[in-house]
């Protein structure tokens, strides 16, 4: 049987080579509006409701990592009806109008393939896979922002809430309940396992928006001492990401989409010429955030984990400047902050518009790992972005932890894919023996 | 598992939780034992430390997050501190409580000499008055919830100061109009300085100085307690060798979310790999 | 200030050095005295911990940051660990050393049934001594510096503990050639197993199983007395509820005081009250 993953994925892989690919995800939860609303609205608008789910895609061949790929995956649930006043479906609202949100975290390859591949397929397959993806799947079943414990509650469930003493109680009288009445206990809490559930009607609208800033390493560390590692500069890393975003805007989405490009600091016209190797025709200078120059940055630009753009405001908001900065000011002091390479050139990239493909994919138990708590998805990708890259052995050791650790926690193994994409390709000597320097902690902790 | 297995775990449990509140009253004895060894030599340092020059002055300056809470125009004010003592409640039933004495020094036509003590008492408190610092939305609604789980927060009383003339416009007692944006504004502005922090008690959350128990406590737990070693680190021939590191988000490196994150643990753990 | 002055203050310090002596024999008193009087309720705990099933396979499985220390592949092996306990040396002069005790099932074809003790010893050592994990740059040449900051560190002996079957290809006993890069790459992952951990002595930075001492911190501060608090935590009927926040930058913006009073603030507090 070949699942959606596999058969999505082979087209971007070199033929008759092997691969393996983690696909992780967690279960949907609703997040705060990851753009700031303005105090007098908050009542009014606060019935959208905002969903995230973050995927992490991991890509192994010959018993070692090689590439990786965060994304999150934003449902955000709009209600256009202006009847604020109506608080009569305050507990099921309806929702008239989503969007489909996606952010690009970080992609990153830590150069100790034994064979070519093209990072650039293989992060233009995996998004595709993801607007293949049926966004009803992220509505079935969607952790809420807060849970309202009742007081029956108290004395049934042990929640985040519940105090040791009582913990121990609870835990005291469940170990000599009958098992009917754990039974019922089971029923009461799939009841009350207050999960959110939507369903959409139409097709959504699709945003994609990513940062490109130059970097050694974006989820392999040290991997940058790896001499086989490619890094790109500022401008390499745009027009690399900028090719991907025009093929898929090409192949996955209706004509009347639009591209975006945002060069902090840079002039319309060098902006423009970025454009010129493009295939897609309506590409056009600016951000898919919306706003004008003159309005305040902080009500139109998201708040993405890990992004540079979240830390300027956020850094704004200490220096007391947040009501102050509109959007041109905003781009303008962002391309100067510190965290950025000297003088590289940074960019904001996104798209929206419709899917022209289909979107029925439902990710399975078959080809998708998906954790049931944030802390657990961390701790699996942990196994992968916690362990250090500068020798081999980094590879070696996270391949092998991830597998043990799938066999034994979950009894399942990576989903093994065959490439398909025909190409001459000229094999590499491998990369280099393993290199036995020191013991390396595997996790790199810090405080 | 039999019905007589069942029960007896069922058992162990209820005596779990009983071993559990005997530990915690361990916990107590242990602070109890502690603040009473350690008076004598808390009293000596302060005798100790009052003969060296600019102590508190140099130890004030030199702690970052001490400088976090208040704002930059108070630290006239914060250099005018010649003494600072804790006095830490040694009876089991009060421990957690402690109080905070400030001597300042004149500073001419602005602030009078004075020696100020500010209480603070812990208490158990159920789940839903802990929203503290939580802004506007004031839920001070009585619930009648089960004390679902009881937990402990500092509270303390208004604590009378004598405010620098400096800040006169922002001094709550001389705001004669509370209620135009003006008056709002400065009450706001007094209510975030440190003489605002002696107003702070800790029940009316969003209305006073913001996070008056963290301050309360980073002076009872650590300043008072390592003040000698900040002295020396204040002292260091090398002004940069601060192991002040700047925040991880700056480093370019993404691993930054995954290492900071383990909040839930108890003893967090420390582990410099670099 | 006069010569007098100066020489008061000089014997100042040394009155200081002193009083800082006192205090640090206090702490380790009160070390002392929570022992003894925890060590009684922590032997019953233990007797009852042995009636609930699984209870160390619960809480060790539970607990992401012990997880963190270990390869994958040990799992299967923690969850043989049928009891823990640790032991507090209560002797002033061995206060800090500790042992800790696992008693293992049998894995059948595996592992044998086998009770282990580690001991850790606390010991005054140099700064130049200090460089454990720090990765390639081996600097263990004897630096015939002044002991400017002393500092304590645990070490512990090589332990006797029988190897599962399954990791024979990486139990360094087993190796036959240690420099073929197929051997070294066995005995590194042997090394960096939980079973490596009982060889590790930290006397040997960067050849041993990584932040073993940090390892035993865990265990001895942190799972075995908060062990019940994590094993109620592992029963909770709500997995998704966890407390594990995503990095700052993602979290939300409060405009509330920014909407009203937009003037000179002085810099907004970082203030992390959790």
């Amino acid at each position: 049987m070949v699942g959606n993953l596999e058969k999505i994925l082979q087209g971007y892989l070199p033929q008759d080579h092997k691969f393996e690919i983690l696909h992780l995800q967690n279960t949907p939860t609703q997040v705060r509006p990851i753009v700031t609303l303005p105090k007098k609205n908050c009542h009014t608008k606060s019935q959208d409701v905002t969903i995230k789910t973050p995927h992490f895609f991991a890509l192994a061949n010959n018993s070692k990592f090689i590439y990786g790929i965060e994304i999150h995956v934003y449902i955000i649930l709009k209600n256009n009806n202006n009847n604020n006043n109506d608080t009569v479906n305050e507990k099921n609202p309806s929702y008239d109008d989503a969007e489909r949100l996606i952010f690009i975290s970080k992609a990153d390859t830590n150069g100790y393939s034994d064979i070519k591949f093209s990072a650039k397929q293989i992060t233009k397959g995996i998004i595709h896979y993801l607007f293949s993806i049926d966004p009803n799947h992220y509505l079935k079943q969607v952790v809420p922002l807060e849970r309202k414990y009742e007081q029956s509650f108290s004395k049934i469930f042990i929640t985040k809430e519940t105090s040791l003493e009582n913990a121990l109680q609870i835990l005291s009288n469940r170990s000599h309940q009958k098992e009917k009445s754990q039974a019922v206990r089971k029923k009461m809490l799939q009841s009350h396992q207050h999960y959110l559930s939507f369903k959409l009607a139409n097709k959504i609208r699709t945003k994609l928006c990513l940062f490109t800033r130059p970097a050694d390493q974006y989820l392999f560390a040290e991997s940058s001492k790896n001499p086989n590692k490619h890094t790109l500069s500022g401008m390499g890393l745009l027009k690399w990401w900028l090719s991907i975003i025009d093929d898929l805007l090409c192949e996955d989405f209706t004509k009347d989409s639009e591209g975006k490009l945002r060069i902090p600091g840079e002039e319309s016209i060098i902006v423009k010429r970025c454009f010129k190797p493009n295939n897609f025709s309506n590409w056009t200078v600016g951000d898919i955030f919306g706003g004008k120059p003159n309005s305040l940055a902080i009500f139109s630009v998201p708040l993405f984990s890990d992004d540079p753009k979240s830390r300027f405001l956020h850094e704004l908001v200490e220096e007391a400047r947040v009501m102050k900065t509109n959007l041109e000011t905003f781009w303008m002091e962002l391309q100067e902050r510190q965290e950025f390479k000297l003088s590289e050139t940074v960019s904001v990239i996104g798209i929206s518009g419709y899917t022209a493909i289909s979107t029925a994919v439902i990710p399975t138990e078959f080809d998708t790992i998906i954790t049931d708590s944030k802390k657990q998805y961390r701790y699996i990708k942990n196994y992968i972005t916690g362990e250090e890259y500068n020798a081999e052995e980094g590879a070696l050791e996270s391949y092998v932890n991830i597998v043990d650790y799938l066999r034994y926690k979950y009894n399942r193994s990576l989903t093994s894919i065959v490439g398909t994409m025909p190409k001459n390709l000229k094999v590499k000597e491998p990369v280099n023996t393993p290199q036995i320097t020191t013991l390396q902690p595997r996790k790199k902790i810090k405080i | 598992m039999s019905d007589q297995d069942n029960k007896e775990i069922s058992e162990t449990f209820l005596e779990l939780a009983k071993n559990e509140f005997k530990i915690e009253s361990i916990d107590k004895e242990v602070e109890q034992f502690k603040i009473r060894k350690m008076e004598s030599a808390y009293n000596e340092r302060d005798t100790l430390i009052e003969k060296i020059p600019s102590f508190w002055k140099i130890v004030l300056s030199q702690h970052l997050d001490f400088a976090n809470y208040i704002r930059a125009s108070d630290f006239k004010y914060i250099d005018a501190i010649e003494k600072i003592t804790v006095k830490y409640a040694s009876d089991i039933e009060k421990i957690g409580s402690f109080s905070i004495t400030f001597h300042f020094n004149e500073i001419k036509d602005d602030l009078p000499e004075q020696i100020i003590t500010k209480k603070f008492k812990l208490v158990k408190i159920g789940p839903k008055q802990r929203s503290d610092e939580e802004g506007e939305d004031d839920n001070t609604k009585e619930t009648e919830l089960d004390d679902i789980e009881s937990d402990e927060r500092l509270i303390s009383e208004v604590c009378d100061i004598e405010w620098p003339k400096e800040y006169n416009s922002i001094n709550p007692d001389l705001i004669e109009d509370k209620k135009s944006p003006e008056g709002k504004k400065n009450y706001r502005q007094g209510m975030k300085s440190f003489f605002g922090w002696f107003r702070w008690t800790g029940l009316k959350p969003g209305k006073e100085f913001p996070h008056g128990d963290s301050l309360a406590t980073l002076l009872s737990e650590d300043l008072y307690p390592y003040c000698v070693k900040y002295y020396t680190e204040a002292q260091r021939d090398f002004a940069d060798e601060d192991s002040y590191s700047d925040d991880t988000s700056e480093e370019g490196i993404d691993l930054s979310e995954e290492e900071q994150d383990n909040d839930e643990e108890p003893a967090k753990k420390k582990i410099h790999t670099s």
